[in-house]
């Protein structure tokens, strides 16, 4: 807890909570992830992971509680100026740009970061050439160092699996992100694919200098990376620690395993 | 405006909107399923009319009866548009289907062109029903009675149905749960055909009324029935039966009232739905009774 | 009872189950248990039909003993055939009341009278839906919606009944009830497949139970061997 | 060879090629043919443009007829004559400004398509809050409301009568220069990164907003673009014909240009010029079904009608059984051509 608190706070929620209808989805989330960490959120079925997510990238406002980034009140920014602020995510659900190729998808990611304007295409202002061709660089070169070069003119939705999960961390990187959140990166991977996952996360946050907050089922994956977890039981907070800590806390194998193993262990 | 003019307006405003409301019916019925403007429908409610003059005019047949055919016949063209043109699609994009449903609207028009000639034809109107009656200092067409009476009779009838039968208990059960209806044994395909088939047999009698009321019928009859049809039920709010007619009703009772008050806008009167439309749909897109539709992320 | 052999399904790019054998002998308690995404829903999703990309045998023996192959069937002839399933979520629907809900769950069968004496049975099995018959679905609590998804499954009188996840969302004393009930349903002579994530109420009512990990079977054995089983913590817990 | 330079000068030598069958079909076609060709060129302006909106940006509008009556309308007004003017409008006169201004056609056409392009921001900005077949009925009623408009404005346009003798400036080369800057105003546009944003909107709007892209922002700029040319197209086909009136702009056209779109290809520019040539051609060929047909001694009276049944039974027909149209999303290139017969058969 105490190399936890050092270094600096780059993400912050504070009492968060959102209700729809009379369902509380979130209900006083209380989030502080230090700068350059790995950290997790867990929890079972429909606890409120994805909607906290959801909360923190500005596609749903809070019914109370605050974001902070940075120390920057985030809360209620629209998606695509939180991300221009610096939080990029994938989704649960890959949600890539399924008709474009690979190449196009990490352009697109691109985009926040681009200064010229449309008008600019058909004058053919060397300024906007330029651009388009850094643009274009740029994106070879993620595609390249996440492994994705050879399928940088295939159609996106005709990779395999976990090469789309990477696709679709490549995208979220190409938006200069300096935090990243990755809902259930391992979904769907087997026991190998999810073991190199693990290398993958760890090697980005080096590479480029982020700090990553990931919702993950995979168990061997969410202990084997994290450096603090946070578990979410029916949208309320029931346990936050290390890996070990959490591992053995009897509220967390009751949310996972049910209620008799108190009585069994 | 004299208190009689009113209630004269008020009369042809209440009739103009159960005929809105009746097609309108099938329109909601239609979206509330299958999320699909049937942009067909208008031409179902054109169908009903046809039938109806060929029915009196060269078979002969007393107008009753007639008109039960014509409303029949019109039914199996709702299932039969449905089997054709939207079944396939199922499981397509929702455009495509909805590029379908034009495709199909301007094939029944030009089809009718065809087969029917451009020519308006005359309707014959029973001659009690144009014979004006005069109750006080109003005088109103006995199809002014008529026809609301008849409008709001079928559809407590199709109300009946949707909520005190078992087709009707699935049709409301596949409105919001597509999968859990199947697997409750239910054939989805044979509801949705029942969903068409009920609301042409609405647009048909709406159309049928129609003719008598303005008895001129040609191809083109049902596009702008159809059109404002569609803007009463998004005003009722999309997937509501009574939210339909409710639509149908004030979307009839705001043209007809707009031209008596304003007769110098009456130029502008097929502008009036659609700048409704625009006002609901910024305003409120679920519209007076519709439940929202969320988008899950 | 019901024989699946290699099956395989595929969702999206997904391989999501990959050549299982399961069976399920009349007149047991199966469960299938495994973390999120370990391909135990879109088994009994593919039993049922709702699943387009199955590759394998699905047998299903009916009362009359005549096996039927179950793969690129409907859901329809899956309730004809004497299989109910109460899908995962509930899925109640929120405008029709409680007993319309029932009703729904009648849907291929016309006898009237028996029909009513099954919703009386269910109401008897839950009493609390009883008082609720003329409310919406929707306004139920979570406890009472699983009852009724239980109680609707079972108003198609089916020999097997498949439940996804019926204890997902319930607190506690909620999850026992409805293993009470899972219980009870069996003893009354209906086969159960029962698909849960909470591993041990699962393993302690099930005769036999299958233990699922990136759409393989990895573990199977009685519920009582499989309680006592260490690896069955790893498979959750990630060791 | 440097593809790229390959490339341009390929394009410049089809240009070219198309510059000499224009100037060949001028002197050796006659007026029937040349109005077919210059009927391809319009359709296709209209055609690239509703593909900018629906097939790149993923917007089902269904106002093209709306736009493209407010540049024929504005362009027709511009190069009347004042004397023209003054003795068209009988049921009122003209007004002040519009009984005097006059300009020049290249101008004419600039101010119908920029006006159009106003009109698409206006409606654009709370139309396209929504999305789906509502967008689509709202487009189309603006359309239906823009038409309303028109036939009741009639000092400005003389209302349901219409405009008739305007100039018929818009020959084949009109016709053609304006296409081939549509051409290559979208195409530039398309395959910068803007056209990948347009794209990641259409594929899916909440993984886009998530990439930093501003949607509404660019589905308002993809709109108004497509207005742009829409009215551009309108003008040209109002000097084509001469004659235009309200009735002309009806949901009739909107359904020709989407027509052509749903053949070509949406998501296809090459498609939607491949489905102009083939649709205008089919929908001129189709007048012979509508024609009264002599064989020997009998005359086999005309259909009207038919060739809107054979035309819809088309569509239908293409969404049922071949949805993505000719090309798909797919477009004709050059290096797809090379890829394909260049390296002597090596195929992928």
């Amino acid at each position: 807890m105490t190399t936890h608190a050092e270094r600096p706070c780059a993400l912050e929620t504070q009492h968060l909570t959102i209700r729809f209808g009379g369902l509380t989805a979130v209900s006083d989330l209380n989030l502080a992830v230090p700068h350059g960490s790995i950290v997790g959120l867990i929890g079972p079925n429909g606890a409120g992971k994805t909607t906290a997510f959801n909360i923190i990238t500005g596609f749903y406002r809070p019914t109370e509680g605050k974001v902070l980034f940075y120390g920057e009140d985030i809360t209620g920014r629209l998606p695509h100026l939180v991300c221009k602020t610096g939080i990029s995510r994938t989704f649960q659900n890959i949600r890539l740009f399924s008709n474009e190729t690979v190449l196009q998808n990490v352009m697109i990611g691109c985009h926040v970061r681009q200064k010229s304007e449309w008008w600019m295409a058909p004058l053919m202002l060397p300024l906007f050439n330029r651009e388009e061709k850094a643009i274009r660089e740029r994106s070879y070169h993620l595609l390249e160092s996440i492994g994705l070069l050879p399928y940088a003119n295939e159609i996106s939705n005709s990779l395999p699996y976990g090469a789309q999960r990477r696709l679709e961390i490549a995208r979220a990187l190409a938006t200069e992100p300096r935090f990243l959140l990755l809902d259930e990166p391992a979904a769907g991977m087997n026991p190998q694919e999810s073991l190199e996952l693990m290398g993958f996360i760890r090697a980005l946050r080096k590479e480029y200098d982020l700090t990553i907050l990931l919702i993950e089922h995979d168990m061997k994956v969410v202990m084997g990376v994290c450096e603090y977890i946070w578990v979410l039981d029916y949208g309320v907070l029931i346990a936050e620690g290390g890996p070990q800590a959490i591992q053995s806390n009897p509220k967390v194998i009751e949310a996972y395993l049910g209620e008799e193993v108190t009585a069994d262990a | 405006m004299s208190f009689n003019m009113f209630v004269q307006h008020l009369f042809n405003a209440i009739t103009l909107g159960s005929l809105y409301g009746l097609v309108a019916i099938g329109y909601t019925m239609v979206y509330g399923i299958l999320r699909l403007i049937n942009f067909a429908h208008g031409d179902i409610f054109m169908l009903g009319a046809y039938f109806m003059f060929f029915g009196t005019v060269t078979f002969n047949l007393p107008w009753g009866i007639a008109a039960v055919i014509a409303v029949a016949a019109s039914s199996v063209c709702g299932v039969f548009v449905d089997r054709i043109a939207f079944r396939p699609l199922r499981d397509a994009p929702r455009i495509s289907a909805l590029i379908s449903a034009i495709g199909v609207s301007f094939l029944i028009e030009n089809l009718s062109l065809v087969l029917f000639t451009g020519l308006p034809r005359q309707v014959i109107q029973p001659e009690w029903m144009v014979k004006i009656i005069t109750i006080g200092e109003i005088r109103i067409l006995p199809l002014a009675i008529v026809v609301p009476v008849i409008a709001f009779t079928l559809v407590l009838g199709l109300l009946w149905i949707v909520y005190r039968t078992k087709p009707g208990l699935a049709m409301r059960a596949i409105s919001k749960d597509i999968e859990t209806t199947r697997l409750m044994g239910v054939s989805v395909d044979k509801i949705i055909a029942l969903a068409f088939g009920l609301g042409s047999a609405l647009a048909a009698a709406s159309g049928i009324m129609w003719a008598l009321r303005y008895p001129q019928i040609h191809p083109f009859m049902g596009v702008f029935p159809g059109f404002k049809a569609f803007i009463a039920a998004v005003f009722g709010g999309i997937g509501s039966i009574q939210g339909a007619m409710i639509g149908g009703m004030l979307l009839g009772l705001i043209e007809i009232m707009i031209i008596a008050f304003f007769p110098s806008l009456s130029g502008y009167r097929d502008a009036f739905a659609f700048i409704l439309l625009i006002v609901i749909l910024l305003m409120k897109p679920t519209g007076l009774m519709g439940e929202k539709l969320e988008d899950k992320i | 009872m019901l024989k699946i052999d290699s099956l395989h399904v595929y969702y999206g790019g997904i391989h999501a189950v990959k050549g299982i054998t399961i069976e399920i002998p009349r007149g047991k308690i199966v469960t299938l248990i495994g973390a999120n995404g370990a391909g135990k829903s879109s088994t009994i999703r593919a039993i049922a039909g709702l699943v387009k990309h199955v590759q394998g045998h699905i047998a299903f023996t009916g009362r009359d003993g005549k096996e039927t192959e179950l793969t690129g069937k409907t859901p329809e002839t899956m309730v004809k055939l004497g299989i109910a399933m109460s899908p995962e979520g509930r899925r109640i629907l929120p405008h029709l009341t409680v007993e319309e809900n029932l009703r729904l769950g009648a849907y291929i069968r016309t006898d009237e009278d028996g029909i009513v004496s099954d919703i009386d049975m269910v109401y008897s099995l839950f009493p609390r839906l009883r008082e609720r018959s003329w409310q919406r679905g929707g306004t139920l609590s979570g406890g009472e919606q699983q009852m009724l998804a239980v109680g609707r499954a079972l108003m198609s009188r089916p020999d097997l009944i498949m439940l996804d996840e019926p204890s997902l969302g319930l607190a506690p004393l909620l999850v026992k009830e409805v293993f009470d009930i899972i219980r009870q349903i069996n003893s009354e002579g209906k086969t159960v497949l029962l698909v849960e994530q909470n591993a041990f109420a699962a393993l302690k009512v099930a005769d036999y139970a299958y233990i699922l990990e990136v759409g393989n079977v990895v573990l199977e054995g009685t519920g009582e061997q499989l309680l006592s089983d260490s690896r069955v913590k790893a498979a959750y817990l990630g060791g | 060879m440097n593809p790229k330079i390959r490339n341009s000068i390929l394009n410049i030598l089809l240009v070219a090629l198309l510059g000499g069958f224009l100037w060949w079909g001028e002197r050796n076609l006659d007026g029937y043919q040349i109005q077919v060709l210059n009927l391809i060129a319009v359709n296709a302006i209209l055609a690239l443009s509703l593909n900018l909106i629906y097939g790149f940006t993923g917007m089902f509008s269904l106002g093209h007829a709306g736009f493209m009556a407010i540049g024929a309308y504005v362009s027709a007004l511009l190069i009347l004559s004042p004397a023209q003017k003054e003795m068209m409008w009988i049921l009122e006169p003209v007004i002040w400004p519009f009984s005097v201004m006059q300009a020049p056609f290249l101008v004419s056409v600039i101010a119908g398509g920029l006006v159009a392009a106003l009109i698409g921001l206006l409606i654009a900005l709370p139309v396209l809050r929504l999305g789906g077949d509502y967008l689509g009925i709202a487009t189309m009623g603006f359309a239906e409301i823009i038409r309303v408009v028109i036939t009741n404005i009639t000092p400005i346009t003389n209302g349901s009568l219409g405009l008739k003798g305007i100039p018929d400036y818009a020959g084949l080369w009109w016709n053609y220069g304006w296409f081939l800057f549509t051409l290559y105003f979208i195409v530039r546009i398309v395959n910068s990164n803007f056209g990948n944003v347009f794209k990641a909107i259409r594929d899916d709007e909440i993984a886009a907003k998530n990439m930093g892209i501003n949607t509404f922002r660019y589905r308002v700029i993809s709109f108004s673009i497509g207005a742009f040319f829409a009215g551009v197209g309108g003008a040209l086909m109002g000097s084509l014909i001469t004659t235009i009136d309200p009735k002309m702009f009806s949901f009739l056209l909107t359904y020709n240009v989407l027509m052509i779109v749903v053949t070509g290809g949406l998501g296809s520019l090459t498609g939607s010029i491949l489905g102009s040539v083939v649709i205008t051609i089919l929908l001129e060929w189709l007048r012979f079904v509508e024609n009264p047909l002599t064989i020997g001694s009998f005359e086999i009276p005309g259909i009207p009608g038919m060739r809107m049944v054979v035309f819809s039974l088309l569509l239908i027909f293409i969404i049922l059984f071949r949805r993505e149209g000719i090309m798909g999303m797919k477009e004709w290139t050059w290096d797809g051509l090379f890829a394909r017969f260049g390296k002597g058969g090596k195929t992928e």
